[in-house]
């Protein structure tokens, strides 16, 4: 059987195989329980318990945040480690080391960057700050307002990513160097698991943490959400850019 | 047949999947492969996220005042929606760990076909055997 | 099982026990005489071989496991006891290095392997059925569990016993011998035909009276089918080794069909018969290894591996031809000769069992096959001494001490133990006695 | 209060933390700290598995400090700490074992990035193995994936891209699967707690309610962990990937990544689903029926593999053909006899791999059997261990894969019916098979006259004479490795005890 007819073979089997698995999908989903419904199984004592003790324990207004920082946390510490590991991942793929030279390097990064354009440029050095200041607000009101580390991390990052285009690679990497990222991110997953580590050692036994709720409406309550906040709102940050950046450059510059 | 129009995410959400499924296996092309697992990660948080909804609830964000008495009913479900945070951060990074995969293949095959890829390679490996 | 001795132990059941019976001193004696003799053999023998040092720890490690098989007290230690007599025994048959020796050698192991593992899956179902894995006179199995899977258990004890039968060259997984034996250096087919068929003979024995029982299996189909297994291999090998012209491949085939004379006794499961069998076993090992020696010594000193080229060579070599004679009157079952003795007894059992058209068929079957044992050992004898006119006298000199020594020695005991026969009767009886 | 409980989080945390601290290390110090983690892992785990074998009772540990329905959970038994401390030393091992290699395939700077990857794989095997929450094992799966093909990736040549490509895309239609699985099992019964999960599911199916949800749920999560953890059918891209990664990563990949999906879905079948429900679920069958072909299979391609490693990734798929008959048979004999070969082949498997590297190594890094005659007798280590290797493969008895096969055929015969003759037959042919490819490469690697093969180009022979040295390393790790199997094959009974104990308090 040559390879065409095996092509073929191959899709039309896979092509039943989807029509057959859609079916027997939405047969299934006519059985779940219906959307919207007040009565459904997944409302019930959980949810109720965080709206309810939520706000009044962690001092977090936004019950979500409460969820995902306090109760819930060891899902999000590995959420986050997903990030880093995949951050490393792509080092291990892209970076490229050892004596490329730097005319190399260069030439990687002409590839892909459009020449400066003047229009561009200009209009991200209004953007800049804006996108900059409304990052750091997502961030910090992630406990108050919907929002937290992940979005407002997200938008730095789009922020940083404005200001490589806007001002060039050159004056992005005087402050945006390998050794700033490494330690950044390193400080700021080790800063994180080990504040988790902490109040997950002290609640499974039963001690006091020394976290309190703080006055509730304030930024600076809900006890750790905030700073775990901004660490993961750095990690996300950090680890968009260098992604960004491995795969436009290859590599930080030394 | 009264709910088919309240549960058409959930249907929306299964098509979606399958849609995913196939051009995951169709897909000739790395990147299309690649968006075709997106679409898949797409309609399962879309499943997750309707699950969230409960008819005339607002989100559930508290105000100050109402600390001591909060009534859970006027809010809606905060799990699907955590789940779901979860689930884009890491479709996220798989998506950027399989783009710079399919760079390097790119570099080193020049070519996005998988079974192109293959070819090469049985071949490569037949000139090591002789 | 007297005197047991643990050596390892994993659960209750699963240990690496040691002990000693009837049968297997038995056998660790006809083991232990074969492997001395053969060693004396082999160092003159090994002046035209190289790597002597490779063959001769092998040669010695594959007794030392073989010893262990004899003296083993349950069904795990025989199964790693037979498993690590292949692998060590797998070199021997390799040891020229040529590519036949090598194909002969996987060939060798696919079959053992093969058999090895029908033999683990009774294990497991003796594990799962039986009472203990130890051997037990009249069986282990244990009736309550297998009241309603009598045909499971009939099914797993047929194949096993037909596993290992692979080793003792039983029809379905024979073929390993007639490839095998051209290939090995001579002393390694001596003792790999004499002896090591011998390790299958007493593994088919434990599993039949020390495992099944005989409760179990006599008047099943499972005897009847075994039997005809028997019947088919006694028939077959030697029709193979008339029309065979090279003479390793020739002795071969006959220690194919003289094995399954010693299975047949086995599987009539009676008492007469089994002492024919442990008998014959006793009096195939000692001839076919005079008859392996003695080819090996023409081909030592002649280099001539086919039958049709010895013609005219008894002149020459007088003694070994003559030991050769002595060997195949023995083997025929000449009355005065070692292996009358063991046929009458065989076919005095199979008469006297019940079974309905097998008690004449066998004796019918064991006389034909007589005959052609006659028809390919005797025509070597008459051609070696009394070549027709006119064809080439093809010249060769005797060898040196060593190597006659051994055949001497073979060929006295084919003559005295068939004169007096009694005191290895009684013991074999005795023997017999305690296994059924 | 004991500090006992505290160990499953404290090794995973660890693991992470340490994972963390070597992305500004140099590449020597990673190492160092590599190994002092993945060490510490392995003591804590075995501090507990003692803790368990003297009477400690099983107990659920709540992280932070509202526990069950409302916050994340770890739940440990017998069965946890013994799977958990194998991985643990046999990730160090394989990490020892594969260090001559590490070397040699991966770039000096990207030591480090590879020591942060295997620091995090065996943080989310300990985390798979340990949890109780099904999201946490959602997110863990992800970190698993992701390292695992990082360790392939680390090599960087054109096959390993390929190979982890193709790995990559496979795992994460598995992941899609079991997402959809979990969320569609939260929609049920509103709970993410294995446990609470359970109950809600014995009072719908004892309502009759939601039926067909269940079904498919249940047979999502199976056809997805499945197709994971290469069962036969989905095992396609396993043997590039296995192969083409450099040594110590496919003994990792190879013996422990599989498993950790496969005590997964154990843990979903037996406390997510519950005995009596997956017990009237097609989906055993299924596995049955694909683990019976996984067996046949994996063995028969092997056969005809002329590539030393690719031959050893066949095998992998079909000693977990095994583990899959065992499972599929539904009883806890059944799961038992799997869990056993879990160990066992985590073992042997790893082992094989690791002195695989050896091997080449003493013929001037070729893989194809042609340059490896008399390979075994250069490198004696591998060539001993790979005598071991081949006979706890064939069933020999004290050794390891004796005991799987044992447990295997009788937890099939209790089960009776089709489903045991088909499974005893598939055990006979496969050992079998084994047995044939696995002495025909012991074969290779000891036949030979003199040390160098006589076929091999002149190229190959100066390689050898440069690559002779042998670090000690290697040499300590194939020792213990092979210590390892023996101990497992020799005590054997105890690890059926500690297993039995274990699924005793699984449910």
């Amino acid at each position: 059987m040559n390879k065409e007819r095996r092509d073929r073979l191959y899709a039309i089997l896979c092509t039943l195989l989807t029509i057959v698995f859609i079916g027997v999908m939405l047969f299934m989903a006519t059985d779940l329980p219906h959307l919207g419904l007040a009565t459904n199984p997944d409302i019930n004592e959980v949810p109720e318990f965080y709206v309810e003790e939520g706000p009044v324990e962690t001092g977090a207004l936004n019950a979500v945040t409460a969820m995902i920082l306090h109760y819930r946390a060891f899902d999000t510490l590995g959420e986050s480690c997903v990030l880093f590991v995949a951050a490393v991942s792509v080092f291990i793929l892209l970076r490229i080391d050892g004596t490329a030279s730097n005319d190399t390097i260069v030439a990687i990064d002409r590839r892909y960057e459009p020449v400066n354009d003047p229009i561009l440029s200009k209009t991200f050095l209004i953007l800049v700050p804006a996108v900059f200041m409304f990052g750091i607000y997502i961030t910090m009101n992630g406990h108050l307002s919907p929002g937290g580390g992940f979005s407002g991390g997200a938008i730095l990052a789009a922020g940083l990513l404005l200001y490589l285009n806007a001002y060039g690679l050159a004056n992005t990497e005087r402050f945006m160097t390998s050794k700033l990222y490494r330690r950044v991110t390193a400080l700021a997953l080790c800063f994180y698991a080990a504040a988790k580590g902490y109040t997950f050692y002290m609640g499974a036994n039963g001690l006091e943490t020394f976290e309190e709720a703080g006055i509730p409406g304030r930024i600076l309550s809900a006890g750790l959400i905030l700073p775990l906040n901004i660490c993961v709102a750095i990690v996300v940050s950090m680890t968009i850019y260098s992604m960004y950046i491995m795969i436009r450059k290859g590599g930080f510059n030394k | 047949m009264t709910y088919f129009f309240a549960d058409l995410p959930e249907y929306a959400a299964m098509i979606l999947f399958g849609v995913g499924l196939s051009i995951l296996m169709l897909a000739k092309n790395l990147v299309k492969k690649i968006i075709g697992l997106n679409i898949m990660d797409t309609s399962v948080f879309l499943f997750l996220a309707a699950k969230g909804y409960v008819e005339n609830t607002v989100a559930p964000i508290v105000t100050a005042e109402e600390l001591g008495h909060i009534d859970p009913s006027l809010y809606s479900n905060p799990v699907p929606a955590g789940l779901v945070l979860t689930g884009i951060v890491v479709s996220v990074s798989v998506t950027a760990v399989l783009l710079s995969l399919v760079v390097r293949l790119n570099e080193e095959f020049h070519t996005l076909d998988i079974d192109e890829i293959i070819h090469i390679l049985r071949k490569r490996d037949r000139e090591d055997l002789k | 099982m007297t005197n047991v001795f643990t050596l390892l132990r994993i659960t209750d059941r699963l240990s690496l026990q040691f002990g000693s019976d009837a049968v297997g001193r038995f056998f660790l004696c006809l083991v232990t005489i074969m492997w001395v003799l053969v060693g004396i053999y082999a160092q003159k023998y090994k002046e035209h071989q190289k790597h002597n040092a490779r063959f001769f720890t092998f040669y010695i490690l594959t007794w030392v496991m073989l010893a262990a098989l004899t003296m083993a007290a349950n069904y795990l230690t025989m199964y790693l006891c037979f498993e690590f007599m292949t692998l060590l025994s797998m070199p021997l048959v390799l040891h020229n290095g040529t590519p036949e020796s090598i194909a002969a050698a996987k060939k060798y192991l696919f079959y053992s392997i093969f058999g090895a593992t029908l033999g683990l899956l009774g294990m497991f179902f003796t594990n799962a059925y039986g009472t203990t894995l130890a051997f037990t006179a009249g069986g282990v199995m244990d009736p309550a569990k297998i009241a309603g899977k009598e045909n499971v258990i009939l099914w797993v004890a047929f194949l096993s016993v037909v596993g290992f039968g692979a080793k003792a060259g039983m029809f379905p997984l024979h073929a390993w011998l007639p490839t095998a034996h051209p290939v090995a250096p001579a002393p390694a087919s001596a003792v790999l035909s004499g002896c090591i068929t011998k390790a299958g003979v007493l593994c088919i024995t434990r599993l039949i009276y020390q495992i099944y029982g005989t409760s179990l299996l006599r008047g099943t189909w499972v005897q009847t089918a075994l039997i005809i297994l028997a019947l088919i291999t006694v028939f077959m090998g030697s029709m193979m080794a008339y029309g065979e012209d090279l003479m390793k491949k020739r002795f071969a085939f006959s220690t194919v069909s003289q094995v399954s004379y010693v299975l047949l006794g086995v599987f009539t499961m009676n008492e007469a018969a089994l002492l024919g069998a442990l008998l014959h076993a006793a009096y195939h090992s000692i001839i076919k290894d005079g008859l392996f020696l003695c080819a090996g010594t023409v081909i030592f000193w002649t280099h001539k591996e086919y039958v049709s080229q010895m013609k005219g060579l008894g002149r020459r070599m007088p003694v070994t031809f003559g030991c050769l004679a002595i060997f195949s009157l023995g083997l025929v079952g000449i009355p005065p000769f070692a292996g009358f003795l063991s046929k009458w007894y065989l076919a005095s059992g199979s008469l006297s069992e019940g079974l309905p058209v097998l008690n004449w068929l066998a004796p019918a079957v064991l006389l034909l096959s007589a005959l052609l044992t006659a028809g390919y050992l005797f025509p070597i004898c008459i051609h070696g001494f009394f070549p027709a006119e006119g064809e080439p006298e093809a010249e060769g000199k005797e060898g040196s001490g060593l190597m006659l020594g051994p055949i001497l020695i073979l060929a006295a005991a084919t003559v005295l133990l068939g004169i007096f026969a009694s005191p290895l009767k009684d013991a074999l009886q005795a023997a017999a006695q305690s296994l059924l | 209060m004991s500090l006992i409980p505290n160990i499953p989080a404290f090794s995973i945390i660890l693991l992470m933390l340490c994972g963390i601290v070597c992305l500004v290390l140099p590449a020597r110090w990673a190492r160092h700290l590599a190994d002092c983690a993945i060490a510490l892992a392995c003591a804590m785990s075995a501090v507990l598995l003692v803790a368990f074998m003297r009477g400690q009772e099983v107990f659920t540990y709540s992280m932070g400090e509202i526990g069950a329905p409302f916050g994340n959970e770890l739940r440990a038994g017998p069965l946890e700490a013994a799977v958990a401390t194998l991985f643990s030393v046999v990730t160090l091992l394989s990490i020892l074992g594969g260090r001559a290699h590490l070397r040699a395939d991966i770039g000096k700077k990207k030591v480090n990035l590879y020591y942060i990857s295997v620091l995090f794989l065996l943080c989310s095997m300990l985390a798979l193995v340990y949890t109780n929450d099904l999201f946490t094992a959602y997110v863990f799966v992800e970190i698993n994936t992701i390292t695992a093909c990082g360790i392939v990736m680390s090599k960087e040549d054109g096959y390993t891209l390929a190979a982890s490509m193709r790995y990559f895309i496979m795992s994460l239609i598995g992941s899609g699967l079991f997402l959809i699985a979990v969320s569609i099992l939260y929609a049920l019964t509103g709970h993410l707690l294995m446990s609470n999960i359970q109950e809600e599911l014995a009072a719908l199916y004892a309502q009759g309610q939601y039926r067909a949800p269940l079904q498919v749920a249940i047979a999502l999560m199976g056809v997805g962990l499945s197709l994971k953890s290469a069962l036969w059918p989905f095992s396609s891209w396993l043997p590039d990937a296995h192969s083409s990664a450099s040594a110590s990563s496919s003994a990792m990949l190879s013996g422990l990544v599989l498993k950790s999906f496969i005590f997964l879905l154990v843990k979903v079948f037996y406390r997510v689903v519950g005995v009596d429900i997956i017990r009237s679920h097609a989906i055993l069958d299924l596995l049955l029926v694909f683990g019976i072909l996984g067996m046949i299979m994996g063995s028969v391609n092997a056969l005809f593999e002329r590539d030393l490693k690719r031959m050893l990734a066949y095998s992998s798929i079909g000693q977990i053909g095994y583990i899959f008959c065992g499972i599929g048979l539904g009883t806890i004999a059944g799961v038992a006899a799997g869990i056993v070969q879990v160990a066992v082949h985590a073992c042997t498997k790893a082992m094989l791999f690791c002195a695989a590297g050896g091997l080449m190594d003493a013929s001037g890094g070729s893989k194809k059997f042609k340059d490896l005659e008399g390979a075994g007798r250069r490198d004696t280590y591998a060539g001993v261990a790979f005598i071991v290797g081949t006979l706890s493969m064939i069933g020999i008895p004290f050794f390891g894969g004796f005991i799987t096969k044992l447990s295997l055929v009788t937890a099939s015969v209790e089960v009776g019916g089709w489903r045991s003759t088909l499974a005893i037959l598939a055990i006979i042919v496969s050992t079998i098979l084994t047995a044939i490819y696995y002495i025909n490469v012991t074969a290779i690697i000891f036949r030979g006259e003199e040390k160098t093969p006589t076929r091999a180009s002149e190229k190959l022979r100066e390689e050898w004479k440069k690559q002779m040295r042998l670090d000690t390393e290697y040499e300590f790790a194939i020792v213990l490795f092979i210590i390892l199997n023996l101990a497992i094959g020799l005590q054997s009974d105890r690890l059926m005890d500690v297993i039995r104990a274990g699924l005793a308090v699984f449910g």
